[in-house]
């Protein structure tokens, strides 16, 4: 449980800054200082064990089936980490509470740091590889945070989403390759994929597998050419770059490499890609750091080519070389911390970071001057302090390899070429800055720092000197710890004494040092030659890249979804025939062996008829009233066709629900265009009738071979049911309102809603109301006909006693609730349009909202009613009755049933109709404004 | 069923449809708007009226009972074909659609469009 | 009869579709109306064409499927629904924007028809 | 009383047969409920019928009831020969017709007879309701066809409806 | 009898009906009672069927006492319940957000927002196909008046181009009915399940026409490519609690597929065995591909987080392509985390767009918001959600659907596209999200701080995606149970097919 | 001899629906066009009777029925949109 405690005491500490922000700035990072305190206590009380190389760890069961487990594993390689994160954590935490000027939000930065710290433990130690993932990826995010700190500078968004952009792409690829990994291994346990090396670098997938994790490494560690992100990152507070980029952040990358190690290394590929980006790496970054005037823009550099150099060595693929990388990890944490603060304390006691403008601050700051030259020194690799010792270990190992055949030897000689010019950046920094004259411009004058910010960076220092010079007893039990679990496995003899005598790795050193002075010395010259190849703000490149990508994209997009419903459809045509052709192109036989109906002369002629008013409604679609005429035939014909098959009740509920249709369609028409304009290009039109034709021809085709062919149904059933199960004859109905009767409760409320949704559209609306038709004829004077009043008002009963007839009779014969409901309605529909909305206001007030409403309600109490006899929603009841004189009749359910059909049919077809007649009448609806109470 | 009533109802729906055609005929053969006005609604009255006396009938004897109901179509149309006749014909002269050459007293169209009463 | 039947059923499909395959809202609607008739027609005819035997009993020794036929009932009230809400929202939109184009804008002619133009110029 | 229970007699009694038409069955249930609907539907849709001049003369109404359905059928044959001639032997003309009958409802009648009887088509009544626009298919005379039309249709609605 | 199965559907259905009389009808206060009352109600009985699920039983609920195949029964699964509690929540939140003021945009809003509500309930419940178009029919018709909700051009238009779409979808989903039917001679799933099996020979061809076109009628539900055009429209322009409860409806169209295709014509389809994945596995790549084109050419956070759903959808479509029980245990977990936080995200570009005055959630410089911090937070959790990074739920369901395509001969694109589009999600997101929170102009702010009830309501629904992670276990052990089952009725549909004495049987 | 009379019959309704279609398609005006559907109405009644009496059943007679009084009320509300423009007013 202690192990949880180390990942969960940072957790805590993302709280505490936020409760003690209202505390005073001291006691605000104090408190916040404990978590990453009590957890270096807690882990340093582990250290027994850890140094003598036992595994500690802990797993808790969390998402079996992503193979993810809370789990928390330490070895010597975590320990070590651990030691920087929790260790250098703190003394940035005491750092920056001086740092910070009172502007800035300090529970918010100590929120952020903490989340980071987190991530970064989580990422350590980590007993799990898509754990793992999971903290690298919280370390991007959160560093993105910490970046974008100063959020109102671009500098500050833009540095951060690059280095979101960057780190988070190699996070995408750290996750395939984990995922591979544990594909390949089994196992997302990491215990297990460390010991699965050799079956890993046997499998197929391994190729994929090291690139792809090497590129979560190299993003993230800012190796070449991936490393761009990392001077941006500058504009982040000088604290998180002295915590990210020193210690933490940039190391997660050299992490995974260190941890993956035995499993992934041992091959030419590894050392192929590992080495030489190293190499690259090294080189470009010691080079560029030169010539940086931005204190920050150098030690950033200078961090990127350190990196280089690290996995340099974890690429030369020998166990010491990786011993030596992972006291390099040690030293550079130590050295660039203390860099990274001095500067900040340089930046703000001067308030400048240009080395044009700060000269001879040695004046100003003795103290701090003499911390940052010694870790300058050390970075340098000047002898008796840390730098110089890995950087030795470095030089031999590079003179102790031979994969590249006989051209071994460039690489000793380039990574002294490195190493001269590491020299010269370090001397810069300490000569440019402390010497070289007076300071010019500087809006502050220096002067030294508060007594606590300068204690972490005296604290990192005296590391760098203990080191330096007792390597032995500071670090060696740590590095044999760090290393051995690294390697998994005893670590190869290495020394750690200072004096090695006079061989070849010192000669380098020595020609890097003389060579680096050199390069100093003749800066500027070197610094002309730079002029020539203006470096290009990889911001601004970056930055660009973006906006051209979004640029295309924005054109791409908008190509592709340009807003035009005709392409939606047609591409929704596309893909129907797409799908269906090749099906129907397999379809042996058309026609099936079904007996087909014979021909006869009347259902040709009136397939005919079908036919030309299709035709008609098309070629005359511009002229709408004309082509709503042509459609009515259609609507007819169809109709008559349905009873010409079988099917009354079809016929009746299609010529109704024509007729109310063209109703509706003339009340819009009134308001829109009448004519449609001629604007479709003849290119256009070949395409539409393309595509028309050949859906059509499908859905022919297969309706054709659909009816020829022998069919078995479900439907037996319902004729055998109907009267005995359902109480009625006309088996249609009965299944509308019985064995189906749900559907039917869906479609009324389908009624009821458009009726409501079409009561919504029409609210409020303003329209454009034409004085005279489209030929400038104005309307006629008569606007209710008396003739047409008159008959109309005679034929109302009628029509009422025909609906109830035919609502009565549905259950037995054709009819039913539905079609009683239209014919109820268009006969009121048809006192509107004779005697005017005045007239019809005056005389009939029901409310027809209230009417849908009932008739739903009717229809589902119908159905909840059964529930009262034990049975299912909806299930129907019915029982004949004998009365005397009158004679026997049946009384069933669904009777009721129908009659919340009924109810809502009317109901709906008022509300539409009936609303959208009074749009251009003094009895327009309005919006009715419901208030709270 | 009875020759005599299979003959009746044979003469009356050969008469009806022969009623229907001479309608839909006139409506193509005239030559203007009012005159087509006239055939089918008239024609459509008695042919329809035919067939449904001869439906009565027969549904009658076929089913041993009298069939009325076919009486009710009728009705219905006619109280309804006057009016749309009417309403139609009201269309034509706000359209002032073409009158045929020989009509006399084509002055009264305009003057029935404006619904005001005839001077003289 | 099935084959003029079903040919009858595409020719409206195709007429449907190739109305509501043009810009304004109005022939869109008459051509789904139209897509709608073509749909009734396909799905009723899943229970085969039968003359003269409605399913109401006692009027023949069989009967034609019923069950078709309640779901084209249904299908209809459903499509009546739409149609009138897609009558009543090509009112709207004419009424909000200004005119009766389906992509709200009057472009005069096809965009596409323009490209063309562009192109050839 | 009876008025109150039927506010529209002749409605009623319509409504009542037509049910039983309808159902063709004059069961006694079938007779239950076509006086409940002759009763329930007048009360529904009382409201919605303007008052219109009742028919004083019940049988001279289905004598002229009788006879516009035999001139339906002499008059049809009469078109039906002159639709198969050549169009040229017609003589369309538009007619107008001075009015004595008022009330809205009685004119409809009219106007219906006119247009159901084949030959002549009302096609407007004024705006004053004084004069009734008709057509016609073939008209030898003018004046003949007014007194025609005053004399065998308009006379009897007079009486009828008494005004 | 135990009615609860019916309840989901019919409680938002009397609920609706409710408001459509006195003395509900009259008063939006009241109708906001009811409505929450009603959904509470829909949320417990949900969870109560959950708990009864829990056992392993599959409730069966025959309509009107008509024994299935014949009658209509609804089909209470795993799958079903997770979908209308999802359903349930998600419904909750956006009620909760309209109540502080977007429900008085216009008339009849809840009475519709309930019946969408019954409308999805259904289509998750229903086990009989025609009954399936019939739902789809009340939750699309709902949505579409929804749409106009609160008016204005952007929704007119908007509405108009999903309406058209979807008008000829139904077409399509009718035809695709007509010939199931007419080759299957049944409606019902599980029937049509095991008639396919025994089709003759002659038939096969028609019915791979049937579910085919199913396909493109529920792909154009779900927003599949090229069928996803209507969707940014749609969702950025609908007012903030309709978006939020449209990020449910993308969903119907994918359960459908998995209902339909997994069950019908699954592994054991004989001759029409996973017809429709040849076809599938394209079109979910392409949708990611084109969701992470939109996203990166978004200019604003509604149209951002559409783009998003887009992706999020081919996601999910890349797992029904996979068609195992592992990758549709990870489609399930990827479906209920999109679907609330997709919902959140919606409501929380309203809130942002408010408080922006007139550069909404438009990503250029503008006033500072008042209420930046929870909202700043909101962002952060929504859209690490939405683009699958830690330590939201987003990643769970994103690592899930990669593991689930490991093996399959497409495994190398789905990766590619959803690792790419993960990263191009997160570019676009935090250059829209630092330009809403960070690029300030100097122009002053009035002070107007978040209505409360928006704020819960965003977190509400936001709280879903932490716990979806710390209980990622239960939650994943549950959608795999679902996916466990889904499969297990696509081997043996006879399981919903019970002979319970009925009224009456076919000679 | 009742069969080929509603044979013959029915060949008549079916050339006047013809000749109606004709006349709905030449026009020349709006009303002529009206007026061509109005008589199909009348005369898809006479179609479906002589369809009911070829059948021997009287099932359709409803269809009949509803489309006299449909017929009725889409002519009229047609004549009223060319005449007002404005159905409902
Ligand atoms: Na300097
Ligand atoms: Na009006």
């Amino acid at each position: 449980m202690d192990l949880f405690l180390l990942l969960v005491l940072p957790l805590v500490g993302i709280v505490v800054p936020l409760l003690a922000k209202s505390c005073s700035r001291t006691l605000c990072a104090f408190l916040t200082a404990i978590a990453p305190v009590t957890a270096l206590i807690l882990l340093l009380t582990m250290s027994q064990d850890l140094l003598d190389g036992v595994v500690l760890s802990s797993s808790l069961s969390w998402i079996p089936a992503m193979g993810m487990d809370l789990s928390v594993r330490l070895d010597g390689l975590v320990f070590l980490f651990l030691i920087l994160i929790f260790g250098i954590g703190a003394l940035v935490i005491l750092y920056a509470r001086y740092y910070l000027s009172p502007d800035d939000s300090m529970g918010r930065f100590y929120c952020y740091f903490m989340m980071f710290m987190s991530a970064m433990v989580g990422v350590v130690a980590s007993g799990n590889i898509i754990q793992m993932w999971f903290f690298w990826e919280l370390t991007s995010i959160s560093s993105f945070l910490l970046i974008s700190f100063w959020s109102s500078r671009t500098d500050a968004r833009k540095g951060a989403r690059m280095a979101l952009t960057v780190t988070g792409a190699g996070g995408l690829a750290l996750l395939a390759g984990l995922l591979l990994v544990g594909q390949v291994v089994g196992s997302f346990d990491l215990e297990t994929v460390l010991n699965s090396g050799d079956a890993l670098r046997e499998s197929g997938e391994y190729p994929f597998i090291l690139v792809l994790v090497l590129l979560g490494a190299f993003t993230k560690s800012a190796q070449f050419p991936f490393h761009f992100w990392l001077p941006q990152a500058m504009a982040a507070p000088t604290p998180v770059s002295a915590y990210l980029h020193s210690a933490t952040m940039v190391k997660a990358g050299i992490f995974l490499m260190a941890r993956f190690y035995p499993v992934l290394s041992g091959t030419e590929m590894w050392f192929l890609i590992v080495s030489l980006t190293g190499l690259c790496t090294f080189l470009f970054g010691a080079y560029m750091a030169l010539f940086k005037h931005d204190l920050k823009g150098l030690l950033a550099y200078s961090t990127i080519s350190h990196l280089g150099l690290i996995t340099l060595l974890f690429g030369l693929d020998t166990r010491l070389a990786t011993v030596a990388a992972i006291f390099h990890v040690i030293n550079h944490a130590t050295f660039k911390a203390s860099l990274f603060m001095a500067a900040g304390i340089i930046d703000h006691e001067s308030g400048s970071r240009d080395m044009r403008q700060l000269n001879g601050l040695w004046k100003y700051m003795p103290y701090t001057a003499t911390l940052a030259i010694i870790a300058a020194a050390s970075m340098a690799g000047v002898p008796l302090l840390n730098g110089f010792l890995s950087k030795e270990m470095f030089f031999n190992e590079t003179l102790d390899q031979g994969s590249l055949g006989s051209l071994s030897w460039v690489i000793p000689v380039l990574a002294t070429l490195g190493g001269v010019f590491s020299v010269a950046y370090s001397t810069r920094f300490i000569h440019d800055v402390f010497f070289n004259g007076e300071p010019v411009n500087l809006p502050k004058t220096p002067h030294e720092p508060p007594r606590y910010m300068k204690l972490p960076v005296e604290i990192l220092v005296g590391c760098c000197l203990l080191v330096g010079i007792v390597p032995g007893l500071v670090v060696a039990q740590l590095l044999n710890a760090a290393s051995s679990a690294s390697l998994l496995g005893p670590v190869p003899y290495y020394s750690l004494a200072i004096w090695h005598g006079f061989n070849l790795p010192l000669m380098m050193s020595f020609v890097a040092m003389a060579g680096g002075f050199f390069v100093y010395y003749n800066r500027r010259t070197l610094f002309h030659f730079q002029m020539q190849f203006p470096e290009p703000d990889s911001k601004v490149v970056f930055e660009r890249w973006v906006q051209r990508a979004i640029k295309a994209c924005r054109f791409g997009h908008a190509y592709i979804e340009n807003g035009s419903l005709q392409r939606y459809i047609f591409l929704l045509l596309l893909a129907t025939l797409a799908v269906t052709v090749t099906p129907l192109t397999a379809l042996q036989q058309t026609s099936g062996l079904k007996p087909q109906l014979p021909m006869d002369a009347a259902s040709v002629t009136a397939a005919i008829l079908l036919v030309l008013s299709a035709v008609a409604t098309v070629i005359w679609n511009r002229k709408r009233l004309v082509a709503l005429l042509m459609l009515s035939v259609v609507g007819l014909i169809v109709s008559i066709a349905f009873a010409r098959y079988s099917a009354p009740d079809l016929a009746l509920t299609q010529l109704a629900v024509e007729v109310v249709t063209v109703i509706l369609l003339m009340l819009a028409l009134f308001f829109l265009p009448q004519q449609t304009p001629k604007e479709s290009s003849p290119r256009r039109l070949v395409r539409d009738i393309g595509i028309s034709a050949l859906v059509g021809g499908v859905i022919g085709t297969v309706n054709y071979a659909m009816m020829t062919r022998p069919l078995e149904t479900i439907s037996d059933f319902f004729v055998a049911n109907s009267k005995t199960g359902g109480g009625g004859t006309n088996v249609v109905n009965v299944i509308l309102v019985d064995f189906r009767g749900f559907d039917t409760l869906g479609e009324i409320t389908v009624l009821g809603i458009a009726a409501i949704a079409i009561y919504k559209l029409i609210v409020g609306m303003r329209l454009y109301m034409p004085s005279g038709d489209e030929y400038g004829r104005h309307w006629s004077t008569d606007t209710y006909p008396m003739v047409l009043a008159v008959i109309s008002q005679i034929l109302l009963p009628l029509a009422l006693l025909v609906s109830v007839y035919i609502f009565l009779r549905g259950h037995n014969e054709p009819g039913g609730g539905f079609i009683a409901g239209l014919i109820t309605g268009v006969a009121l529909i048809q006192q509107y349009i004779a005697n005017g909305v005045g007239w019809m206001k005056a005389r009939v007030h029901i409310n027809y909202q209230w009417m849908i409403g009932s008739g739903l309600l009717i229809a589902a109490f119908t159905g909840v009613g059964s529930w009262f006899f034990d049975k299912p929603f909806l299930t129907s009841w019915f029982d004949y009755f004998k009365w005397p004189w009158v004679g026997k009749f049946e009384l069933a359910s669904a009777m009721l049933f129908d009659l919340g059909v009924y109810l809502t049919v009317v109901g709906a077809t008022m509300l539409i109709l009936a609303n959208l007649g009074t749009l251009t009448t003094s009895e327009r609806p309005d919006e009715r404004v419901l208030e709270d109470q | 069923m009875p020759f005599w009533v299979e003959l009746i109802g044979s003469i009356l729906i050969l008469l009806g449809g022969f009623f229907v055609l001479m309608g839909s005929i006139g409506l193509v053969k005239m030559p203007d708007f009012y005159m087509r006005l006239h055939t089918p609604t008239k024609a459509t009255t008695l042919g329809m009226g035919a067939i449904l006396i001869a439906s009565m009938i027969l549904v009658s004897v076929n089913q041993n009972g009298l069939s009325a109901h076919e009486l009710l179509i009728s009705i219905f149309l006619f109280i309804t074909a006057p009016v749309t006749a009417m309403m139609m014909a009201k269309t034509g002269l706000h359209y002032h659609l073409k009158i045929h050459k020989g009509t006399l007293n084509r002055d009264l169209a305009d003057i029935a469009k404006q619904r005001q009463p005839p001077n003289h | 009869m099935e084959l003029i039947y079903a040919a009858c059923v595409g020719l409206l499909t195709t007429c449907g579709i190739f109305l509501t395959l043009r810009g304004r809202t109005f022939p869109v609607v008459v051509g789904l109306t139209m897509l709608s008739y073509a749909v009734n027609l396909f799905l009723f005819s899943s229970g085969r064409l039968v003359v003269n035997k409605p399913a109401v009993l006692g009027q023949s020794e069989t009967y034609a499927d019923p069950l078709p036929q309640a779901l084209v009932l249904t299908a209809i009230v459903i499509g009546f629904a739409m149609t009138a809400f897609a009558v009543i929202l090509a009112m709207r939109a004419r009424a909000d924007l200004g005119n009766d184009h389906v992509d709200g804008q009057d472009f005069g002619t096809d965009q596409l028809a323009d490209k063309d133009k562009e192109k050839s110029k | 009383m009876l008025r109150r229970i039927f506010p529209m007699p002749t409605h009623s009694l319509v409504l009542f047969i037509v049910w039983l038409l309808l159902n063709q069955s004059i069961a006694p249930g079938h007779l239950l409920l076509a006086l409940i609907f002759a009763l329930l539907i007048p009360i529904l849709v009382g409201g919605m019928q303007a008052e219109q001049p009742h028919i004083r003369r019940p049988i001279k109404a289905v004598i002229y009831f009788l006879r516009v359905l035999v001139d339906i059928i002499v008059a049809n044959i009469e078109v039906t020969v002159q639709l198969m001639r050549p169009v040229k032997y017609l003589q369309p003309a538009f007619v107008a017709i001075p009015l004595e009958l008022t009330g809205d409802f009685p004119i409809t009648v009219l106007a219906s007879t006119i247009s159901l009887t084949p030959g002549t088509l009302s096609a407007e009544v004024s705006e004053d309701k004084q004069w009734l626009y008709v057509h016609a298919l073939h008209m030898k005379d003018e004046t003949t066809l007014v007194r025609e039309i005053k004399k065998r249709y308009e006379a009897p609605l007079l009486e009828i409806f008494g005004c | 009898m135990d009615h609860l199965p019916i309840l989901p559907i019919l409680i938002p259905m009397l609920a609706a009906v409710l408001m459509l009389l006195p003395p509900v009808a009259n008063s939006l206060e009241r109708q906001r009672v009811v409505a929450f009352i009603a959904l509470l109600g829909l949320v417990g009985v949900t969870i109560e069927l959950l708990i009864i699920s829990l056992s392993g039983s599959i409730q069966i609920y025959q309509l009107g006492n008509w024994q299935a195949p014949y009658g209509i029964v609804l089909v209470v699964d795993r799958l079903a319940i997770l979908m209308v509690l999802l359903t349930g929540v998600l419904a909750l939140g956006a009620l909760l957000y309209s109540t502080a003021g977007d429900d008085r945009g216009g008339v009849f809003f809840y009475p519709l927002f309930m019946l969408q509500v019954m409308g999805i309930s259904g289509a998750f419940f229903t086990g009989d196909i025609f009954n399936l178009f019939v739902f789809f029919e009340v939750l699309l018709l709902a949505s579409y008046a929804l749409l106009i909700h609160a008016g204005g051009k952007q929704k007119t238009q908007a509405s108009l181009h999903y309406l058209i779409l979807n008008l000829i979808g139904s077409s399509l989903f009718l035809f695709a009915l007509g010939i199931l039917y007419g080759t299957l001679g049944t409606l019902n799933i599980a029937d049509m399940a095991l008639k396919v099996r025994e089709l003759p020979e002659a038939e096969q061809q028609l019915a791979r026409i049937g579910g085919l076109l199913l396909l493109i009628v529920f792909g154009l539900k779900s927003a599949m490519f090229p069928l996803h055009f209507w969707l940014t429209k749609t969702y950025s322009s609908a007012s903030a609690p309709v978006a939020a409860l449209f990020a449910i409806m993308t969903k119907v169209g994918i359960y459908s597929i998995w209902r339909i295709h997994t069950v019908v014509f699954g592994h054991h389809a004989g001759e029409l065995a996973n017809l429709i994945q040849p076809w599938l596995w394209p079109a979910a790549i392409l949708t990611i591909s084109a969701g992470t084109l939109g996203a990166l050419a978004s200019q604003s956070l509604r149209q951002l987080v559409s783009n998003l759903v887009i992706v999020s959808v081919g996601t999910m479509l890349s797992a029904v392509a996979i068609n195992t029980v592992q990758a549709t245990t990870a489609g399930l977990y990827y479906l209920i985390h999109s679907t609330l936080v997709t919902g959140a995200l919606f409501l929380l570009a309203d809130a942002i767009a408010e408080q922006r005055g007139k550069a909404s959630d438009r990503f250029v410089r503008a006033r500072r918001m008042t209420s930046s911090l929870p909202l700043g937070i909101a962002f952060a959790i929504g859209i690490l959600s939405m683009t699958g990074l830690p330590p939201f739920s987003g990643f769970v369901g994103k690592v899930l659907v990669l593991q689930s395509s490991v093996g399959a001969a497409q495994m190398a694109w789905v990766w590619g596209a959803v690792l790419i589009a993960s990263l191009m999600s997160v570019i676009a997101a935090s250059r829209g999200g630092s330009t809403l929170f960070w690029r300030i102009s100097s122009e002053t702010n009035e002070k107007k701080i978040i209505a409360k009830p928006k704020l819960f309501a965003i977190y509400f629904l936001l709280s879903a995606s932490p716990l979806l992670v710390i209980f990622g276990g239960q939650v994943s052990d549950f959608t795999s149970q679902a996916a466990l089952q889904l499969y297990q009725l696509g081997v043996q549909p006879e399981l919903l097919l019970p002979t319970t004495p009925s009224l009456g049987s076919p000679e | 001899m009742l069969e080929i009379s509603l044979m013959i019959a029915t060949a008549m309704v079916m050339v006047s629906l013809v000749l109606n279609v004709w006349r709905l398609f030449r026009g020349p005006d709006k009303p002529d066009r009206i007026l061509a559907l109005d008589t199909m109405y009348i005369n898809s009644i006479a179609l479906i009777l002589l369809f009911g009496l070829f059948m021997g059943t009287a099932i359709y007679f409803e269809a009949a029925l509803m489309i006299a009084m449909l017929g009725f009320v889409s002519t009229a509300a047609l004549c009223k949109y060319l005449l007002r423009g404005d159905i409902i007013e």
